[in-house]
């Protein structure tokens, strides 16, 4: 775990308690979206951050508004991590008028532009390229803005990867590449298909950058590293490869119970919980239980909001499937 | 006969090959020991073992071009590209290397090798894992196109694929997965390039592919039973090669043809067999063409939308009675 | 009006646009200080300099991506890929990325972006480098095709596909690099989606795209002359939107439609059109719908292989006369 | 340039002139092609080895029969060097039928199956995971057959490397990468748009796989480590990724005349023109003048022979076109 660690950062508790806020709103509104699953509330598939939370609140408190993410089908934590209306997510997973997209795009694709959250791609490796594209558009026109790309451990395999990270590198640009290393693929371990031993870091070399390995597990190293890493880069430092290690508490999808999974593994991960350890490192801090439950039973309290808000949105219209294909709002091919 | 899924057909197809032919080799990803994102690879990985059954990195064009190399030198490989979606990351290796190596190398490299894919909409996916892409294929030449719509043409036609010295592609419709129909007992394996009449009848042939066979039979149904429309229903099964000798005759009969098709409209492979109807037996016809397909857009995700996009039983009725009489 | 070859008029459209709006941006490989492999780019460089024209690596993913990513945030990014068939390895970001995303965002993200390629055969390139493959993106929802045959197209449709809010794909055919033309002096735009009858007949309308379109003007000529058969020209321009308005009633006067295609045949964009109009104006035929394409085969390398393999002036005329009376 | 030089191999007289002939032969074909294309009698592009023929020689001599190269549109030397008939291949440039591929592939698309030259690629990467393949069916099969791919510097920048190199070290295939660093991609310097000096070796270890970099211009250094690396993968040592620094003497293709080359740096490179040091070489070793103009007599002889032959060849018969799509040797679609 390479990283400047020779002036660590002070956080403070301000900080601290929105990193906190965040990881609880990100894990209890999964929990609901599986919840809603098993209700047969939400259609199609999903795909939970449930143990990965760190990663995208990290980033998330980290980030300017006006940076940009890209992230992957695995997204729901990292829009709503910028800010991303929960009612708007969840009404997305289920279908609903007020879904982020209007029940066009699902859960593999929640975007809101207004928030900097600039998508969720579902084909493999394919937003990395995408997310230079609009770090160099910072870059051209000086804005200091920041482009923030999440991607699995699995991903770092396909050529669109290797594309992407040589081009940010000779352009200079302001892309931060984040890999949450999950330790798997949907159902097939990362180190049995892949040649080296840190998927992301130990080819940060092939690119001239320099190896990073974070705790993806652990809000605060995960918030340093992003400060660290997005200050340089929009001060023309270029771009950086994180490989935080986490591990996914759940399947890889809805259809998934996770069963190639050795015995003992997710019990391993269940006890370096990031919300688990990050609740206890508060209090060892001084804060006091009552903040903490406050902090939580208010977060709830959104989720459930959102959830009954969600559940009220009509369904889209039919009239609605042929629109917003063009910019001109049709969906016409032919005059 | 035993009834079988669809799914279940896949892995009978490949079994039966594997086990006759120890040059057949099996690789994708999750396709081993976890028996395939849509579990229709089950039990291949035990029976055959990490030798012949090889999960993969997500790395597709390695995927299709190490099937490609192998079968140049003497593997017989089945590569399995797990959404159909998927084929635009490895689509140099499909439609430039495979396709056309036979051809550029004036027939010097045969190229065996079978890709699936599952294809098609109805899962709640979204626009990049419901596509209907088989017109990406059907447009390249060099490779064969199959599209199987009931168990027993999986599994023989996977059979016949696995056996043609071409490169073949197998679109495997999502949507019908858990299907369940009769499948032959023993060996089994169909002829490629082979259309099927289902459905004898009068006033129109309706040709379609995939799950739109099935809504074409339905549909028919319906229209012989409440509007005393009569229909013909052919299923393509293969796009390349296509049987225009099968198609042109079931149009000839009834003077009318209707494509169903899932992809979206511009250049899906009803405009071709349209076409090759409007110039061969333009005489024979008795009115308009029809194309009943999905619209030119990219899929939606949520379950009414995606369900009123997709044509649908009642979508075919309605064209067919308002405009066959 | 000055005279420029189809090259220069992709310089000068382009140097147009970026003369009026500073973020209009071109990216590709080789084609800055170099002017592209095919010389159509030469002076934009030393115009514009290295931070609006930028060479890249050989990584067409990240070229196109790169597009994507700047033009949903405020820049219009035109990227070369070099030739059309190169397309093939980052067909991804064309066909699931920047044609699918303001339809899954539900219009949240706009791209207003420019792919342009060159297309087509007759430089004895062989079959990975001479393709056409415009279909491959008319297919496509969410992606606007456009393939001009002049040079006054080239540079004011160019223009038109910089100043559209959607991606737009250019097809420039190789083969007529050299071809020159009379463009106006000035700014030039012309508008996307429309088609322009050339020539006015009564016998049959031929419909073609970019060189095709120079054939058909040619078999024209020698079908009046020598034949006595008159013949519309339809030059299609943009296949996406299509201007079946224009396209419907110029067959529907003469009763019977010819599409001239470069593409191998199965799902070319003539089959859409063929489709169209054998639906649409059924009634107005009179007699069968011809498509004259390019065998379906990978292309041949060697010039007399080449020549005989793409359709030809005499060809066309020879079709024509056997077909048409 | 690291390799391993503890036990450096010694090198017969037999072996190196079989090496010198080769490197002539390539040399004096490729200019034959130059005449030609002046004579108009090569139609189309076309992409000469001129200045890299170390290379293609020194695998070629030290490779099986049995053994397969993959190369590029850059092929005509590779395809000779595995034996493929002179005839066979500048016939092909001719567009004659005694070419190789009857016409129909191109000088782009050199193929002789019967010497297990398995193809010309002419988009760049595609090859890197078809060798694989072929390397993973050796390896299937127990052959000890090894797969050669040689590509060009600026091929270590699109997806198929990256993708080819990961899935080989993985599957431990015996398959040799060979970068041909001649400097620039067509027009472009490597060094422009590569986040790295060595844009094959310096990625080496994104694979596991140690840094081998060599002189491409030494016959000797090329055949040494072939035959190293080779013999490695032959045993099951897996794959390696070998750069070879070298520099082409002509432009890119038929087109270019190289005007973007900086002052002085084609004559450097004349001045290490692989056939002059080699000659060289040889002299210094004592061997005789005589036998090296006796060779570069037959070479030559061998090349005007080639060249009356294929100009003899008749040009393919329009019938030709609509064949071998299909193995039954058809072009049907339709029944
Ligand atoms: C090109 C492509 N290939 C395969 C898939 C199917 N797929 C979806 S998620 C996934 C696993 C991705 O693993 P990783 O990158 O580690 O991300 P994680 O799901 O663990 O977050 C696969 C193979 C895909 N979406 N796109
Ligand atoms: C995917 C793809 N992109 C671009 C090209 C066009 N192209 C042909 S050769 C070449 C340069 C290749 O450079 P390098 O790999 O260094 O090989 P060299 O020609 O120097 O041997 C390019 C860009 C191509 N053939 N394929
Ligand atoms: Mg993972
Ligand atoms: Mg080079």
């Amino acid at each position: 775990m390479t990283m400047d660690k020779s002036k660590p950062m002070t956080l403070g508790h301000d900080i601290r308690l929105e990193l906190y806020r965040q990881q609880l709103e990100l894990r209890y509104c999964e929990k609901r979206a599986y919840d809603l699953f098993l209700q047969n509330l939400i259609k199609g598939t999903s795909h939970l951050s449930l143990g990965q939370e760190a990663i995208a609140a990290g980033f998330g408190v980290a980030m300017r508004p006006d940076d940009w993410t890209f992230c992957t089908y695995r997204g729901h934590a990292h829009t709503l991590a910028r800010g991303a209306s929960m009612e708007g997510v969840l009404g997305e997973l289920m279908g609903r008028q007020c879904g982020l997209l209007g029940g066009k795009g699902g859960s593999m694709h929640l975007t809101d532009v207004t928030k900097g959250a600039m998508g969720s791609y579902a084909i493999i490796g394919a937003h990395l390229p995408v997310a230079a594209g609009a770090a160099w558009s910072a870059q051209y026109r000086g804005t200091e803005q920041v482009a923030v790309c999440f991607f699995g451990d699995g991903t770092t395999n396909i050529g669109a990867f290797h594309e992407a990270l040589n081009f940010s590198v000779i352009w200079k640009l302001p892309v931060i590449f984040v890999c949450e290393n999950n330790l798997y693929m949907e159902y097939t371990p990362i180190s049995s298909v892949t040649a080296v031993e840190h998927p992301a870091a130990d080819r940060a070399s092939a690119y001239g950058l320099e190896k990073i390995v974070v705790d993806g597990n652990d809000a605060d190293e995960v918030y340093r590293t992003a400060v660290q890493y997005m200050e340089r880069a929009r001060k023309g430092g270029g771009p950086a490869l994180i490989e935080c290690m986490t591990y996914r508490h759940s399947g890889h999808s809805r259809a998934d119970p996770g069963k190639y999974r050795p015995e003992g593994e997710l019990d391993r991960w269940l006890e370096r919980d990031p919300i688990k350890i990050y609740r206890e490192r508060l209090l060892g801090l001084g804060i006091v239980e009552a903040t903490l439950s406050d902090l939580e039973k208010e977060s709830m309290r959104k989720v459930d909001v959102a959830t009954e808000t969600a559940k009220a949105s009509p369904v889209p219209s039919v009239d609605d499937i042929e629109t917003n294909v063009w910019a001109d709002g049709s969906a016409a091919w032919r005059n | 006969m035993a009834e079988l899924t669809y799914r279940d057909a896949v892995a009978a197809g490949i079994a039966q090959e594997m086990r006759r032919d120890e040059n057949v080799v099996f690789l994708g990803e999750d396709i081993g020991a976890a028996g395939g994102v849509f579990k229709a690879t089950v039990g291949l990985f035990e029976e055959f073992g990490p030798k012949r059954v090889r999960d993969t990195p997500i790395s597709e064009q390695a995927i299709l071009g190490a099937a490609m190399g192998a079968a140049m030198t003497g593997l017989k490989p089945i590569a399995e590209i797990m959404f159909s979606d998927f084929l635009a990351v490895c689509w140099d290796i499909v439609a430039n290397e495979i396709a056309k190596t036979r051809y550029m190398t004036d027939g010097q490299i045969t190229l065996p090798l079978v890709i699936r894919t599952a294809n098609g909409a109805g899962s709640r996916f979204g626009a990049q894992h419901s596509q209907s892409v088989e017109n990406w294929a059907m447009m390249i030449p060099g490779i064969k196109v199959i599209a199987p719509a009931f168990p027993a043409d999986v599994k023989g036609l996977i059979a016949a694929a696995v056996r043609d010295p071409d490169p073949v592609i197998i679109f495997e419709q999502k949507s019908l997965y858990a299907f369940k129909g009769e499948v032959p007992d023993g060996e089994h394996v169909e002829e490629i390039g082979k259309a099927k009449v289902l459905r004898h009848g009068t006033d129109c042939t309706i040709v379609a592919l995939a799950l739109m066979v099935h809504r074409a039979l339905a549909a028919a149904e319906i229209l012989e039973r409440e509007h005393g429309i009569s229909c013909t229903v052919v299923d393509v099964r293969s796009l390349v090669p296509l049987d225009t000798v099968t198609i042109l005759a079931e149009v000839a009969k009834t003077g009318r043809l209707v494509t169903i098709e899932e992809n979206p409209r511009l250049c899906g492979w009803g405009a071709e067999i349209a076409s090759i109807v409007a110039d061969e037996i333009f005489w024979d016809l008795d009115g308009p063409i029809i194309r009943i397909t999905t619209p030119h857009i990219p899929l939606p995700s949520a379950d009414l939308l995606e369900d009123n996009t997709i044509p649908s039983v009642e979508r075919v009725v309605r064209e067919i009675r308002e405009k066959i009489d």
